[in-house]
Parts: structure tokens; C-alpha cells; sequence
């Protein structure tokens, strides 16, 4: 039995897995860089040890250091929450030989998951749909050449072990071919150290749309619905839905019934995600699995209602599942915003620095999953994520309303978010109708602008707001009043009304 | 006093004030608002029945800052004498490369590409830096000379830090 | 149709109407007592009004400021909340009269609900079953005694205008019923101005259970299921849970049934709840009507899926209800924990003062309907509830590990508060087997007291904060190291990993 | 030094210090924690890889603290020489009516049943006092005599506000 769990991340994925743990009566087991001493993964959890220096690759991504700790604490299972350690089948495969249960499938499901052309024979073998291409390895320009024209242009050139956007080429004519394919190539040598690639049917007016599966080791997959995932900067997910607009109830159930079965071909255990393409014309197609828990899982539980850390851990645990398909029902709406420390307006550039000022939403519908607090440094070292805002709701409309108001209440001053950004995101007419598809953000690049401010009261309240702390501190601080008690000085601090408002 | 906020210059003067309420024009309108400041930055105006809840961030000067209000950042300046002098003098340099380059935000230095004594041309990267797993170069924008490098790769730096100065070609 | 609504009230409550209206796009405009200056829902409205000094009986209670206000902002309807004015039908004909829409009953409801001896009339006409007892004013001892000896022993004798607990006693025999019924009358007449009193059959091992209702101004009521609300202090509730443990399908049908007669024999207009008791035989009777919105009306929202208050302000405004009783399921359990500032280990004293740290919980299942924000000075002048936090699961196993999990991480400082009361009451086990009734906090009275401190790691622990605050300030203040500047002070400062958690 | 904790009285020492890493010694015990302090009056312990979560709330003089922890509050008292002599002193008192009666917490005065002069028996009832809708009485332990009223009905004063001076038949 599971009694104590090492959560082997950091961030509000950690504070994610250990709340689970406590509601199970299980201990947690921080583990912590140099960087997050004061983090709060490491002011959440029953145990804490420090495992290095700030780079994650000395401190989140060390599989000795991590082990070490889980032997000195005794735990009985690892949760690699999601990035760093969590799809390393290295990890998976050493927790397995310490007698550590690793939460998450077993190693060789990460191994054939890992690699896209892998992946596509076994979809193929178990009848999911793919996108039309090869699954052969290409050998030389003129083979490529030869596949493009079978399958006909436009066409996307992939590196197998890529991801996140790179490695990629997307190519319209022939001509182009042999240029792209060479590229492609050598950027994944460089990128990847392995410069196999394939070729595949570029999809039109795509719309990236997963379904979380949770298999169990007797055998047992259910899905839990999907998730909308079109709007992306840069292949990164920023605002997530669930259910999708798009889905319609026959292909929803059609491709759920495909996500089982791919699950199902792998022998999948634990939860996991299947994220397939749909084109415009409502064809789907396999795009590639994720063997761990996602950013976005939180707008499934909202509208399945099932905790989807307890699960992975019953599942660990060697529980069947106990949720069959026909009780799983989609309720309500849930939207997801991701909130980064960073400058949408000057190229999205991070912005770590100290939180001075934090007010959080709350009230009917609004959950938030964040590490942050008032006075918390973000480090540099790590993700500009900073936490997740979900809103629920019975229909899609009241979700956006809801998203509106709590990104009205979102208050994070001393560094610069995202927030104003995904508040203009889902102000979009098409965002709001429903119809958007992957080109989303490139496509509404214009009114994602922050609009020109107007000469108004609030620009007049701003000078005052400034010009009142301007004097406050200049009157504090004038050399006349060093030696004088009451006067001046104590007539601004008359600003503050109370004890725990006063300024000063 | 002057003030700038954005483009727009405002003459601004403090009538009155009495506990917390304020009498202040600006530009020739009367405002007359109850203020109240916290401790954390947050600004709470009532300006005849309207409610705004504002955030100040205060640059380190004290004459400079950020206010969001609503869903706008308005960046604000005291123009004191002191100030307005220093703008002057700024304003004729503004096109010019500085002599100091200085880290934009806490970063870590990936690569240098320069050492002191090196001749730069308008464009050349003089550094990679990386901050939350996003890579950007700083290069110079007009030539000059690498007078010292005051940072090492794989150091980490604090925001404003000098990290190599210049002998601009004056 | 309503665009702008005054909301007549402060704290948690007033927040939680202007965030419906802030999704319904409606204006919300705060009224404030002089030391409400600070609080949250003047921060949070649009626009704002001061109406007078601290006690309520010159700003909150005012009903001349009120509506001079809501002229003054040109508002289409008045909230009232709940406590304050809410129940107040001379509240509603004002407004009336001044063509502003009351959220809420019309006044001839209020009156006719909140004089207990016409409420029970009406429901009796209504077939809605009551306490066995007399709706008949009592005019001698002698006739009370009669009454007593014919619905027999025991029995509550109780004013027709009391309400909290007040000017009501219990009689087991005859010959304490002639003194009983004079000390009742004598302070019914001190504190209600009203000396009526009847005679009720004492319910045995009694449950609070009550149905949330909704009726528009078409005729049409529905109910949205019960709440379990049986652990109670001095008749103030404490925590609360939606669906009760101790209803069966059949009886909560039926119970659902009576509190649709119920609503509909009044013609009642809004969001109303229908309190009964519930005695250990599964008899049920008819208490009493609220016709307002309660203070545990979140339970009902997680578990049925509504906005309660969105709902208000759509009846208010004429709509029709758009859900019919057949769609109304209950789904999960939600549970609710009153979060007060008052000291449970001095005989519940209240205690104002300034919050210093205040974290909130968050994450899945979490919802916290709160109005203070660190840095907050609580007034005296009001009410110790400071906010409610609601938890959702899907089983009530669960929601109460999740309940735990919260309590845990809801750190409340620089005042005392009963988190740690609550948390004891969750873990009775007569709480956690969901087998109480009012009598619970009486009968657990030593479970719930603290348990002793046992010397253990965690006592050095608090040993060691305490004594490096005591040196960091002690070397601060040290005589020499004014003119140092290095040494013993920035040594200590060392402590102070980084800018956000300097202290000092 | 001596800290007292609840009924506990602990010799505490300091052995050592660097950085965030401290070495303390209670009751021959020693520890070897790391500690972090926050500017809200958390405390960050890790002590042999458990992690601990604590708030202070320091008392006005320097030398009380209320520390919450896990579902404790510990009570605890830094007995410096000039703490200890303050001790003995009250200790003598401890039982004795003090003369002055103070309010304890911020409330409004509802009524006052006493004027100077007024000689007061055990049990007397002095104030009615209210806060946050809840009303209690103040009374006196022992006889004595009304010096001096200092608040009057609908009065709201502060916690530790004198409200009436006592003089005790000594």
C-alpha cells in the first residue's frame, strides 16, 4: 500500500500531487533545488531535502539525486508530475528496479510512445486513424519527393523524436521538397541526436483536440471526454476547454471510442492523454500520446468530477478501476487560462521578479492552481507558468463570463503576466462563438493587442494614485523633518485609516 | 508639478487635503476623492461614487511608476526639476548606443562572444542570455570597443546588472 | 431590465452578489458604513457610497440612506442579502414605492413568513405537516396547560416573533408549564415588543434539515434539494452539508414535495428556503421560512450546479425559471465550514483585529466566499464570520478528507479563529459516519475541546522560530550595531533568503 | 536561555550559525535546521528532511510569541533577567484584582455601572462592553474603590484601553 509519495517536480504540479496525497492520508516528500528553498512545494509537503544547484538538469532532471532521497525517506512511489522527469523511461525503468512504484505507465509504453513513428504502426495496427503519410523511415531526398506526390501537397516534414514545434517543415510544392527534407534533417541531429524523419498530410484548419484516458493493470480503459487545445502560441497550449465547441456528440463518442483503443493497444496503465488532429471537414487523426499527466487536466475533473491525481495513485496502488465508460458524463463547461510571468507585449518575454502585490480569484465556479505567493521571488531558472485559473459553469457562455470576472479579480503586481493578454483572448468574437481553430492567435494577432488607453477619468485616478504615494514619500522623506514628530509627516500618514492598511 | 503618463504631459497641483480627502486638479479639472494607500502597493480611489482599485509599482528612483488600473498599465513620471534636467540631458542620447550594457531581467549568461579590445560593428551580438528556458541575444547598436566583460558564462546576474562595458567611438 | 443594483450589505455576502452581477454585466454599487472604508466589497464594486457611522442602525440598517443612494446612482434593484435589512418588509414596500426592484419576496410574503403563528396556518392550509401544537394564540396558563396535556409531553413553548433561540423553553412536566409560559411571554415582550406564544410538540433527536426553493413570477417553484444542518451552537449553524446523510430517496422526494406546496401556498417569488425538522423516526415537520438567500446557499450551488444569485436576478427581472424540477439532480456532496474570528477556547468570544498572514486553500473542490485580505482590520461592529469555505467531492467520504486537506491549509494569523474548531468537528466520528442531530456540539462537547499538547519535535520547532525572531530583533536593536553596518545585523539579515521573504 | 513553553520551562542555546543553517541545543538535545523567515511572521523549518510551517504573532514587547503549528498554538516566553525579575513580581500578584481594569479586546462600552468613588464587593459588575453583536460583562475579584471612569457608554476604545482605575483596599 501506498503510504508515502515523493513528487519528484515543482511549481503547482507539486502542490497538485501532495493535495491529493494528503486528502489520501499519504505523506509527501518534497524534493527542492537551491533556487526553492522558500518555494511553496517545499512549505507544502511533510519532508523536504534539497537535491543541488538551480540548472533543473543538476537538481529536477538528476535520476541519482532523486533516488537517493526516495531511499532515505522510504517512499513507496515516485510522481514525476509533468515535464522534467515525467515521460524519461530511464526514470520509470531505475525507480522500478529500487522497488519504487513509479506513477505512470510502465517503461516500455514511454519508450514506444516516445517515438512518433513507432507510435503511428501501433495506432495504425489498432485501427486509429492517422494522419495520411509514411511510417517509414525516409532515406534519401528523392524517396521524399516520391511520398509527397503519393500523398499530395501541402505536406509536413517531422523529425521522429520531436516536439514542441521543432524539427518541422511545413511544404507546399515539389520544389521544395528536397530543401525542407535536408533541413529538417539536420536540425533534428542537432536538436534531437537523431535525425530520422517522415512525412505527413498537412491537415487543414486544424484544431487540436485530446482525450484523457486513465487505464488500470487489469486491463480496464475508460476516457473521460476531451479537451479543446487550439489556442496556442508557438505549439503551447494557453487557454484550454472542455468540452470542445467543435465536437458534435457522434464524433465525440467516435473518437473517444479510438482514444480506448489506442490505450488499449499499448497495454496503457495510468492516465494519459491522446491528442489527435481534426481538420476542418471533421476528420480525425492520431497526433501523438502524452504517458503523463497534462497542464490542462484540471477543465476534465471539473466537468467529469474525478480527481485525476487520486486515480493515477489508485491505479499505482494496483486498484481496479471502479468508474465504468457509461457513468463517465461531461457536466457543464470548464475553461482553463494559463498564468505566466511574462511581457505579451515585448515578444512574450519572461519576467521573473518579486510578487509584491497578488490577489487571487475566488466564489462560485473558480479554482486556481498556483504555487505563488505574496512575496514570493519567481526564479529565473524554470517555467514562467506561475499557476492556472479554472472556471466552471453550466454552459460554455456563463464559463466566459465567469473567466472574465476572475481575470478582473486576478491581481499580480511587481512583475509583469499574461493576465490582461488572456482577458483580450477570450474577448475575441471567434473565441467566443466557438469556432476557432489552431491559427487562432496568429490570426487575431491584431486584437490581441492591448488597445490605445483614452484620455478618461481612470488615467486621471492613475496620476493621482501616483502623485499621492510621489508626496507621501517626499514629504517623508524631506531632511526638515528627520527631528520633527507630528506636522507634515504624520498628516500623510493620516492616509492610512487602519493598522493593517496603514502605508508607512 | 508636471506629470507624464504616456505621451500626454499633465500640470498637476494638490488643492487641498483633509485625512483622506484630496482635493487635486489636472489640467484645469477639479477631481475631489477619498484615498486610501496599502501597505502593498494597492490604491483605493473614490472619485464622486465611482470605486478604482489601482496597483502602484514604484521604480527605483521613486519618480517613476507603473499603475494598473482597470485593464491598462499607464507608466507615470514626476517631472521635478531634477528630473526634467535629467530627461533633457537623456533625450539627446537616446538614440546612442549606452557604454554599459545591463541585463534586462535575473538571467543566467549563456554564451560571450566578445573580449576586451574587440572593434564591434552596428549589429554585432555580444552576448546569449537565458531566463525561463527562453534564450535572446543583446547586440550593440552602433560600433564601438569592448572595454571590460564583467560576467562569465553560466553566471547568474541580477536585473540592471553591468555586464560588459563599452568605449563608445565618441 | 436591470443594468445597475445596489447591494444593501457588506462582508462575504455583498461580494458574493457583485461578482454575479460583474458576470451578468450588471453594475454593482457598494454601500459602506465609516469603518467599512477598507473592505473588500467597496474595493470590489463599481461605485461606492458612504451611509453613515459604524453601528448598523446608522448605515446598514438605514433604510432612508439606502434609498437615497440607490436614487442617487440611478440603480434598477437593491440586494439585500442576507441579516440586515433582508427580512425586512418595510424595506421591500419603500423600494417598491420608489420603483426599484427588491431582490426578493414581495412584502406581504415577508410578513406573512415571518409571524410564526400565520406561517404554520398556512402551512397547515397547505397540507404541509407541522409540529403537533396550537396555531391559536394562548390567552391563559390554564389554556396552556390543557393544550400541553392534550399533545402531551414534552413540549416547546415558544413566542410567535422570537426567532436565534430566543424567548423559547422546553417543559417536560405538567406542573413547569404555568412558569414556563410566563417567563416566555415576559421575554417575548422585552425582546420582540410582542407577547404572543403558542405551543409545539418537542421534536426528539431532531434533525435541521432544509430545502432550497426557487419560484419565478410566473407561478412556477421548483426545489433544489436539501442541506443538513444540524450542527449547531446556541442555534447559529457551524458547518453544513448538501445532500443530508440522514435522508433516504422517498423521504427526500416527499420533504421536496412539501417545500414545493409550501413555497407555492404563499405565492413566494424568489430564492427561499423552507426549514423543517426532522426527528429520529423520520417524521418531519415544518419550521420556519427564509426569504432570502442563506449563508449556506453554496452547498446547494456545488452539488445542483446553479448560481443562486444569477437566478435571484433573473426572477427579479421577470424571467421565467428555465429549469424544471425533473432536471434538478444532486450530484457529489458539498459540506461548508464557517470561518469565524472568535475564540472557541474562551467560551466563543469574538475577536476583531488585524489579519497579519492570511493563506486560503485552493485547488480542486475548493470554493471560498470570503471578504478579507491580509493586512484586513476586522471591525467589532459586525458579525465574526469572516468567510465560509465550501468543499465539493464526489462522495461525502471524500468531500470530508478534502474538508481536512483545506483546514490544513488555511493558515489564518494575527487573530484567533475557529479553524481549528472545525477541524476537530470533522473528525468526530459521529460527524464522519453522518449520524448527528442538533444535539450534536453538546453531546461531543469534550471531543471538540483541544487536546492536550504532547512534547514531541514539533514544540522544539516552535521553540527555535520563536527564539531566532527574539535574536535577529535583539541583535537589530543592539546599541552597537547602530553605526555597523556589516557584522551581527547583516548576518542575521542572512536569514532572509530572498527579496520577497526579507524580514527585516 | 531560559523559554518558557505552556508548563515547560527549556534551556535553549544557540551553538552555531551559517547561513540559514542553525545548530541549537534544547534540553541537551541538539538540532541541526534550516530556517526561514518571512515578513508576515512565517517560519520555514526543515529539520532532518520534515518540513514544518509556522506563524509567529510576536507580543508587544519583544519577549511573547504565539506560535501556530501543524493544530497547536504554543504560548512561549523568552525569560531574559529583566523578563524573569517581571515574573517574580507578578507572581506575587497573579491572584489580586489589578488596578486597572483594561478592555480586552476592541469593543464598544454598552454600559457603565460604576462612578468614582463607588465602593465595589467581589463580583461587582462594572462595564458591559460589546463586540462583533456578542455582549460580556467585566467584574472585580475583590473589594476595592472606584478611583477614576475613563470611558463612557458608546464609547469604542482599543484593546488594552484603561476603562476604569481601581483603588485596591490594600
Amino acid at each position: 500500500m501506498i503510504r508515502k509519495i515523493l513528487i519528484a517536480n515543482r511549481g503547482e504540479i507539486a502542490i497538485r500531487v501532495m493535495r491529493a496525497c494528503y486528502e489520501m492520508g499519504i505523506r509527501s516528500v518534497a524534493v527542492f533545488s537551491e533556487a526553492d528553498r522558500t518555494s511553496r512545494h517545499v512549505l507544502y509537503a511533510n519532508e523536504a531535502e534539497c537535491i543541488g544547484p538551480a540548472p533543473s538538469s543538476e537538481s529536477y532532471l538528476s535520476i541519482d539525486k532523486i533516488l537517493e532521497v526516495a531511499k532515505k525517506h522510504k517512499v513507496d512511489a515516485i510522481h514525476p508530475g509533468y515535464g522534467f522527469l515525467s515521460e524519461n523511461a530511464e526514470f520509470a525503468r531505475r525507480c522500478e528496479e529500487e522497488g519504487i512504484i513509479f506513477i505512470g505507465p510502465n517503461p516500455q509504453t514511454m519508450i514506444d510512445m516516445g517515438d512518433k513513428i513507432q507510435a503511428r504502426r501501433h495506432m495504425i495496427a489498432a485501427g486509429v486513424p492517422v494522419v495520411p503519410g509514411t511510417q517509414d523511415q525516409l532515406n534519401s531526398p528523392e524517396e521524399a519527393v516520391g511520398v509527397c506526390k503519393a500523398i499530395g501537397f501541402p505536406v509536413m516534414i517531422k523529425a521522429s523524436m520531436g516536439g514542441g514545434g521543432k524539427g518541422m517543415r511545413l511544404v507546399h510544392r515539389v520544389e521544395d521538397v528536397v530543401e525542407a527534407y535536408n533541413a529538417c534533417k539536420s536540425e533534428a541531429m542537432s536538436g534531437f541526436g537523431d535525425d530520422t524523419v517522415y512525412i505527413e498530410k498537412f491537415v487543414e484548419g486544424p484544431h487540436h483536440i485530446e482525450f484523457q484516458i486513465l487505464g488500470d493493470k487489469h486491463g480496464n480503459v475508460v476516457h473521460l471526454g476531451d479537451r479543446e487545445c487550439s489556442v496556442q502560441r508557438r505549439h503551447q497550449k494557453v487557454v484550454e476547454e472542455s468540452p470542445s465547441p467543435f465536437l458534435d456528440p457522434e464524433l465525440r463518442q467516435k473518437m473517444g471510442a479510438a482514444a480506448v483503443a489506442a490505450a488499449k493497444a499499448v497495454g496503457y496503465v495510468g492516465a494519459g492523454t491522446i491528442e489527435f488532429l481534426v481538420d476542418k471537414y471533421k476528420n480525425f487523426y492520431f497526433l501523438e500520446m502524452n504517458t503523463r499527466l497534462q497542464v490542462e487536466h484540471p477543465v476534465t475533473e471539473e466537468v467529469v468530477g474525478l480527481d485525476l491525481v487520486k486515480q493515477q495513485i489508485l491505479i499505482a496502488d494496483g486498484h481496479e478501476l471502479t468508474i465504468k465508460q457509461e457513468d463517465v458524463h461531461q457536466r457543464g463547461h470548464a475553461i482553463e487560462c494559463r498564468i505566466c510571468a511574462e511581457d505579451t507585449e515585448n515578444n512574450f518575454r519572461p519576467a521573473p521578479g518579486v510578487i509584491s502585490r497578488l490577489v487571487e480569484p475566488h466564489g462560485p465556479g473558480i479554482r486556481i492552481d498556483s504555487a505563488v505567493y505574496e512575496g514570493y521571488e519567481i526564479p529565473m531558472y524554470y517555467d514562467p507558468m506561475i499557476g492556472k485559473l479554472i472556471v466552471w459553469a453550466t454552459r460554455r457562455q456563463y464559463a466566459i463570463e465567469r473567466m472574465r470576472r476572475a481575470l478582473y479579480e486576478y491581481k499580480v503586481a511587481g512583475l509583469v503576466t499574461n493576465i490582461r493578454y488572456l482577458r483580450r483572448i477570450i474577448d475575441v468574437p471567434q473565441f467566443k462563438e466557438g469556432n476557432y481553430d489552431t491559427s487562432f492567435i496568429e490570426v487575431n494577432q491584431d486584437r490581441l493587442r492591448p488597445r490605445p488607453g483614452f484620455k478618461n477619468d481612470s488615467e486621471d485616478m492613475a496620476i493621482i494614485a501616483a502623485y499621492i504615494d510621489y508626496l507621501m514619500n517626499y514629504e517623508e522623506n524631506k531632511p526638515d523633518n528627520i527631528n520633527e514628530n507630528s506636522s507634515a509627516l504624520n498628516r500623510w500618514r493620516a492616509f492610512g485609516l487602519q493598522k493593517g492598511v496603514l502605508r508607512v | 508639478m508636471e506629470i507624464q503618463i504616456g505621451n500626454r504631459l499633465a500640470e498637476v497641483t494638490l488643492l487641498s487635503k483633509e485625512g483622506n480627502n484630496v482635493s487635486i486638479e489636472i489640467d484645469g479639472k477639479i477631481y475631489h476623492v477619498d484615498i486610501c494607500m496599502f501597505a502593498n502597493g494597492q490604491v483605493s480611489i473614490l472619485n464622486n461614487g465611482l470605486s478604482y482599485d489601482a496597483t502602484l509599482i514604484k521604480g527605483d528612483t521613486g519618480k517613476h511608476y507603473r499603475v494598473a488600473l482597470n485593464y491598462s498599465n499607464y507608466e507615470i513620471d514626476m517631472l521635478d526639476s531634477q528630473a526634467k534636467y535629467m530627461r533633457m540631458r537623456k533625450k539627446n542620447d537616446s538614440e546612442k548606443q549606452a557604454d554599459k550594457i545591463k541585463a534586462p531581467m535575473p538571467c543566467k549568461i549563456v554564451k560571450v562572444y566578445v573580449e576586451p579590445g574587440q572593434q564591434l560593428q552596428p549589429g554585432d551580438i555580444v552576448l546569449t542570455i537565458e531566463a525561463m528556458k527562453m534564450q535572446s541575444n543583446i547586440s550593440v547598436s552602433e560600433a564601438c570597443t569592448v572595454a571590460e566583460v564583467r560576467c562569465a558564462e553560466n553566471d547568474s546576474v541580477m536585473a540592471e546588472q553591468v555586464l560588459v562595458s563599452l568605449n563608445l567611438n565618441a
